[in-house]
């Protein structure tokens, strides 16, 4: 498609398409992880979750954004208008704009920085601040907690999860996620199994730092009312969801570029070849989940019991044939396209993996308090990522300057990092009837 | 089945210690009820507790008897942990007269007295805080009194703080 | 009720979060105070320093009521007041009036009381199950908690035909033959709540954010507890090994073996732990009394009009909240002359503030829980 | 070449804007954004001088770490009291002379070095970049400058918590 349009302003055009797919595409994808994660909390609780609107509630999420679209915006009225408009675009411009350096496929992504990982930390620092003013501008007490909670939480947890990152960048040597991805692909191995426990302090942080159970706080229901979404209603509401799935998005998308290989292929190495023709057994995979799907989507279609839910049913599982068809097709087409399509493809399926251990860890864990959130992070999480880290250095310069074998050198780090984590944990469980005796900090 | 004098070593032990102020002490469906004077009903139910081991206050209640000239008796019903039984004390008090509060020797007996008081009007001398529990603070009139009728009492508050007509 | 009619925060003294205090009203529409109670807290910062239970909002005058109604008349009423528990008041009430007559339930009657006694007693702890993990946080315990509820009010309904409000007792005995199901399905639901239950226990007891949100919180030593009157599981997690159905039998509770769950330190995991046994024994005997339920008369011959000679008499039973007593004093007419209930959730509640002080405001929300009140019997 | 002045211009503009914005403000939380402004508008410069490392670092210094402290701060304290205090006090004419002086500074070495006003051509791909030159930069030559920074910042927050901690 490059030809089409004169290549002088091809780098400008091609970033402003991607742009707006992006953006056109991400409430829809957030709609449907709310979805997602309404019919995976009713399945572990026994129920069937929204089946109301369309075939198993398929077209709940349209309903959802038609509902907020048509509710009232009450603003309080002793409230600071300038800072309660622009608190919820804050943040979700800071969310949107976070997926300019997220790489969705070897082809697809917006813009490859050289800092690519730090820029996507810094914007979704900024985020707090949609939080903090919003709970300040709403005027009301409970909001004004609830923002000031969520706000030390997510500086405290920021600070964990960027040292986990770190730990993954010392093997990848650069900051652009691509290279990251690329180091990934020469090394042969992820990075979730070369430093295991930097991807966990990341998964407790990135949970931490997008208010998810267990650490949502700050609009713990039964405290403090909604937090600082308190006083907002109708589209503004919708604005602060948006930006919060949207940050899950990203944090997902950035465990999937550092830890779980981007768009690799589950076996990236392994390319013996279909019994005559050019293609690897393993991309022959994709095309076969599609299958799966759409058969069982046509054996569903009859058990609908209105005729308009059958015809809904159908037609989902015509899409997924077609996409498996689309599959197939990419892999036979041009190297770029098979590249494009299969690389986007993994990123999904990692990507919505890592979202399914979000909302597992939801429905299972009960609330933190806000002291043992914090205690958790300044005290357990923190010097574990510290520790990690000149673990992880230590075992590179091993294996580098004193020869020894790169794989055995980082399991003993990752050994050693283990039993510092027991160490802490026993120190933080002895503390916590001592702190608590003393009044708490 | 008529109540039956009760003669067991608690009665003898309270009237040794208290003489005259236990005034009868009667058997009624194999439950022992002691009749005490109130002005000392605060130093029989400590002598209970420390010394009988009566140490959980069940309950602290009222009945109204309209046309006795006492005509509040103040029930107060005791539990021995140590031999699992129980014993009523009778306290008769008369209306304006104050009951000796309870509160020192059983923290229980705050909201007990309070709710007393709320639905009968007994003002228990020593209390912490004497106010209603149940009712609005502002409600006029004691319901559980027998001359209380039971209809058309809330139509004054209702309208002056609901504004509408009590009964809609 | 309280002086003035504040509205939600209109007396938040001076700064916003200055060094003084600042007073929060939790109530009365709260998500989490288990019905219309109003907590006053004075906070400092994020730690409660003083607070104050204002309870009213739900009182229906039914002791007034009592005196208006013969006695069987107002045996309903009294399925309102725990109306987490009705079948357990009912027994409480039919058994007082039994003792006023000097009448005695068949043998038949009261194994079936003690069934359904026990069974409610699974429901009621199930729904505190459920409502307190949704306090502290945990999404999913509700929902298999009400899953199993679900069935125990399967079988009221098709005992008495009402699920919540049972009236399942007359006065001297049974109004209804138990229905020929009865047996088996008793026996269906204990068979499966064992391993439901253990499915409870390994998604809160060893979890460490439950342990750490229950440890050590709104803890309440034995001496306070009987001090302040608290009966029931709550009494129990303190260390006092006393349960009215062994300390003074009832019903046809003398016939089985059950054992009575007791922990140390009074803190809402013991309470927690407590009641999670209580449900297994519950189970236990059920599973023992549907073993030979005695044929029978399911009705003593008390006759249509009850004139109990007059007299008074105090007799309480152990309600899934705690002591349940009823003080009923009759001057021989078909009307009670004054029924006093002693409520176990309103006496619990007093225990509240001991638990409160010096806690933070998301431990408030847990003590509310663990203290399993419900505001019909606290408000009568 | 000319997206480039256009970009400079905007953020010079948004720069200059939001300082004064800043400074004239009643509402301390609206400066504090306006502040917010200033920095991303430096951050942005600094892009433009193909600096991406210093861009990220400033955005995820200044604006996500340092400007959130004051936003928590300003709303922690009381801040009814400060809006009422006046503003600006009598020393205007000092104010004014020393703008001018400084401001004259300001022009002249302007008008000295008008001969390079204009942006420096975007770099062709210099090695070793950006980030690893600063890093071999700060743990290479500058080891010891380094070291006896953190340590300052260091002793710094020890002091802050410490006198935080009487207070608490």
């Amino acid at each position: 498609m490059g030809h089409l349009i004169p290549p002088s302003i091809l780098p400008y055009v091609l970033p402003v398409i991607y742009g707006v797919v992006i953006v056109a595409v991400l409430p829809l994808m957030a709609g449907y992880i709310v979805l997602l994660e309404r019919k995976v909390m009713a399945d572990m609780q026994a129920r069937l979750g929204p089946m109301r609107v369309g075939p198993h509630g398929l077209l709940q999420p349209i309903a959802d954004a038609v509902k907020l679209l048509l509710k009232e915006d009450i603003i309080p009225e002793k409230a600071d208008k300038l800072m309660f408009w622009i608190a919820p675009l804050v943040s979700v411009t800071m969310a949107l704009v976070a997926y300019s350096a997220m790489p969705f496929g070897p082809a697809f992504q917006i813009a490859d920085l050289n800092v690519g990982l730090l820029f996507i930390l810094a914007v979704s620092s900024l985020g707090i601040y949609g939080i903090v003013l919003g709970g300040w501008a709403s005027n009301s007490h409970y909001s004004l907690l609830g923002a000031l909670r969520s706000a030390a939480q997510l500086v405290s947890y920021e600070t964990a999860a960027g040292l986990g990152l770190v730990s993954a960048l010392l093997l990848a040597g650069s900051l652009s996620l691509k290279e990251i991805v690329q180091a990934q692909y020469d090394q042969g191995e992820w990075f979730v199994f070369s430093v295991p426990i930097g991807f966990f302090i990341y998964l407790v942080g990135s949970i931490a730092e997008t208010n998810r159970a267990p650490f949502d706080l700050p609009e713990a229901e039964s405290e403090l009312v909604a937090g600082y979404m308190t006083e907002y209603s109708g589209f503004r509401w919708s604005l602060y969801f948006l930006a919060e799935y949207a940050n899950m998005i990203i944090v997902a998308g950035i465990a999937t570029t550092l830890f779980l290989g981007g768009w690799l292929r589950p076996f990236p190495h392994f390319s013996d070849h279909l019994p005559g023709t050019s293609v690897e057994i393993m991309d022959g995979l994709p095309a076969m989940v599609f299958l799966g799907v759409a058969l069982y989507c046509f054996w569903l279609a009859p058990k609908q019991p209105v005729k308009i839910q059958k015809i809904v049913m159908a037609t989902v599982g015509g899409l997924c044939i077609a996409l498996a068809g689309t599959m197939v097709a990419a892999l036979f087409g041009p190297e770029g396209v098979r590249l494009g399509v299969y690389g986007g493809f993994w990123f999904m399926v990692k990507v919505m993996g890592y979202l399914y251990a979000f909302l597992w860890v939801r429905f299972t864990f009960p609330r933190y308090r806000f002291d043992q959130l914090m205690r958790l992070g300044w005290r357990f999480l923190i010097p574990l990522a510290l520790v990690n880290l000149i673990a992880v250095a230590t075992a590179k310069v091993a294996s580098q300057e004193w020869g020894w074998y790169p794989r055995i050198t980082m399991i003993l780090a990752t050994i050693f990092t283990l039993g510092v984590a027991l160490w802490l944990a026993s120190r933080d469980a002895k503390q916590e009837p001592a702190v608590e005796a003393a009044g708490g900090d | 089945m008529a109540p039956v004098p009760l003669d067991n070593e608690l009665v003898q032990h309270l009237k040794a210690k208290f003489g005259d102020a236990i005034r009868d002490a009667t058997l009624d469906r194999k439950q022992a009820i002691v009749n005490v004077g109130a002005e000392k009903l605060r130093e029989i139910s400590r002598h209970c507790r420390d010394e009988e081991k009566f140490d959980m206050l069940v309950d602290l209640t009222a009945v109204d008897w309209p046309n006795r000239e006492k005509r509040f008796d103040v029930i107060v019903i005791l539990y021995s942990f140590a031999r699992n039984e129980r014993v009523r004390l009778k306290a008769h008090v008369g209306d304006g007269e104050k009951a000796p509060s309870l509160c020192e020797v059983w923290p229980a007996a705050n909201w007990l007295e309070r709710e007393c008081f709320d639905m009968f009007g007994i003002v228990f001398e020593g209390h912490p805080n004497l106010k209603r529990i149940l009712l609005p603070d502002e409600w006029e009139g004691y319901p559980l009194r027998k001359d209380y009728d039971i209809l058309k009492q809330d139509t004054a508050w209702v309208r002056e703080n609901l504004g509408i007509e009590s009964g809609q | 009720m309280t002086d003035t009619p504040t509205s939600g925060l209109s007396n938040v003294e001076t700064t916003v979060l200055g060094a003084d205090e600042i007073i929060l009203n939790m109530g009365p529409q709260h998500p989490s105070t288990h019905g219309v109670l109003r907590v006053k807290l004075k906070l400092d910062g994020e730690r409660v320093v003083d607070s104050e239970c204002i309870i009213g909002y739900l009182h229906r005058g039914v002791e007034k009521i009592a005196e208006h109604r013969s006695y069987q008349q107002f045996a309903p009423y009294v399925d309102r007041m725990d109306y987490v528990a009705a079948v357990s008041n009912g027994l409480g009430y039919c058994e007082a009036v039994e003792k006023l007559l000097g009448a005695e339930a068949p043998p038949r009657a009261r194994v079936v009381r003690t069934i359904l006694t026990e069974l409610q007693r699974i429901a009621s702890h199930l729904l505190w199950l459920g409502t307190h993990a949704l306090d502290i946080g945990a999404l999913t315990p509700v929902f298999y908690c009400f899953r199993e509820r679900e069935e125990i009010l399967k079988i009221f309904e098709k005992y008495c035909g009402a699920r919540l409000t049972t009236h399942a007792f007359r006065i001297g005995g049974l109004q209804y033959e138990t229905y020929d199901g009865l047996e088996a399905d008793v026996k269906r639901f204990c068979d499966d709540f064992t391993h439901r239950i253990d499915e409870y226990e390994t998604l809160l007891t060893e979890n460490r954010i439950w342990v750490g949100r229950t440890k050590g919180v709104g803890i309440l030593s034995a001496a306070d507890a009987i001090a302040l009157g608290v009966t029931g599981p709550v009494l129990r997690a303190s260390g006092v090994k006393w349960d009215l159905r062994k300390a003074m039998p009832y019903a046809a509770y003398a016939d089985y073996q059950f054992d009575i769950p007791t922990r140390e330190t009074g803190d809402t995991y013991d309470r927690y732990i407590v009641r999670m046994q209580e449900m297994r024994q519950s189970q236990r005997i059920c599973l023992q009394a549907i073993e030979n339920i005695p044929s029978g008369p399911i009705m003593a011959k008390v006759g249509k009009v009850l004139k109990p000679p007059p007299g008074e008499v105090y007799h309480s039973i152990e309600a899934p909240k705690g002591e349940l007593g009823y003080y009923i004093v009759s001057d021989g007419t078909t009307q009670a002359y004054r029924v006093r209930v002693r409520p176990p959730s309103f006496i619990n509640l007093q225990a509240f503030d001991k638990m409160a002080r010096g806690s933070l405001v998301a431990d408030v929300v847990a003590i509310i829980g663990t203290i399993d009140i419900v505001l019909g019997e606290v408000d009568r | 070449m000319a997206l480039n002045y256009i970009l400079f211009a905007f953020f010079a503009v948004m720069a200059i804007g939001s300082s004064i914005l800043m400074v004239t403000r009643r509402n301390i939380i609206h400066s504090a954004v306006f502040l917010i402004g200033a920095l991303l508008a430096t951050a942005g410069i600094f892009l433009q001088l193909q600096a991406e490392f210093l861009f990220v670092v400033q955005i995820i210094l200044y604006v996500g770490g340092i400007m959130v402290l004051f936003v928590f701060v300003i709303m922690l304290v009381n801040l009814d009291v400060s809006m009422r205090l006046v503003q600006f006090n009598r020393q205007k004419w000092v104010a004014g002379v020393l703008a001018l002086v400084l401001g004259a500074q300001v022009l002249f070495a302007l008008w000295v070095g008008r001969g390079e006003l204009r942006l420096p051509a975007p770099a062709v791909d210099v090695s070793p970049r950006n980030t690893e030159a600063i890093g071999q930069a700060l743990f290479q030559h500058y080891m010891l400058p380094f070291e006896i920074a953190s340590i300052l910042l260091l002793v710094a927050m020890i002091g802050a918590v410490v006198m935080a901690k009487r207070r608490v």
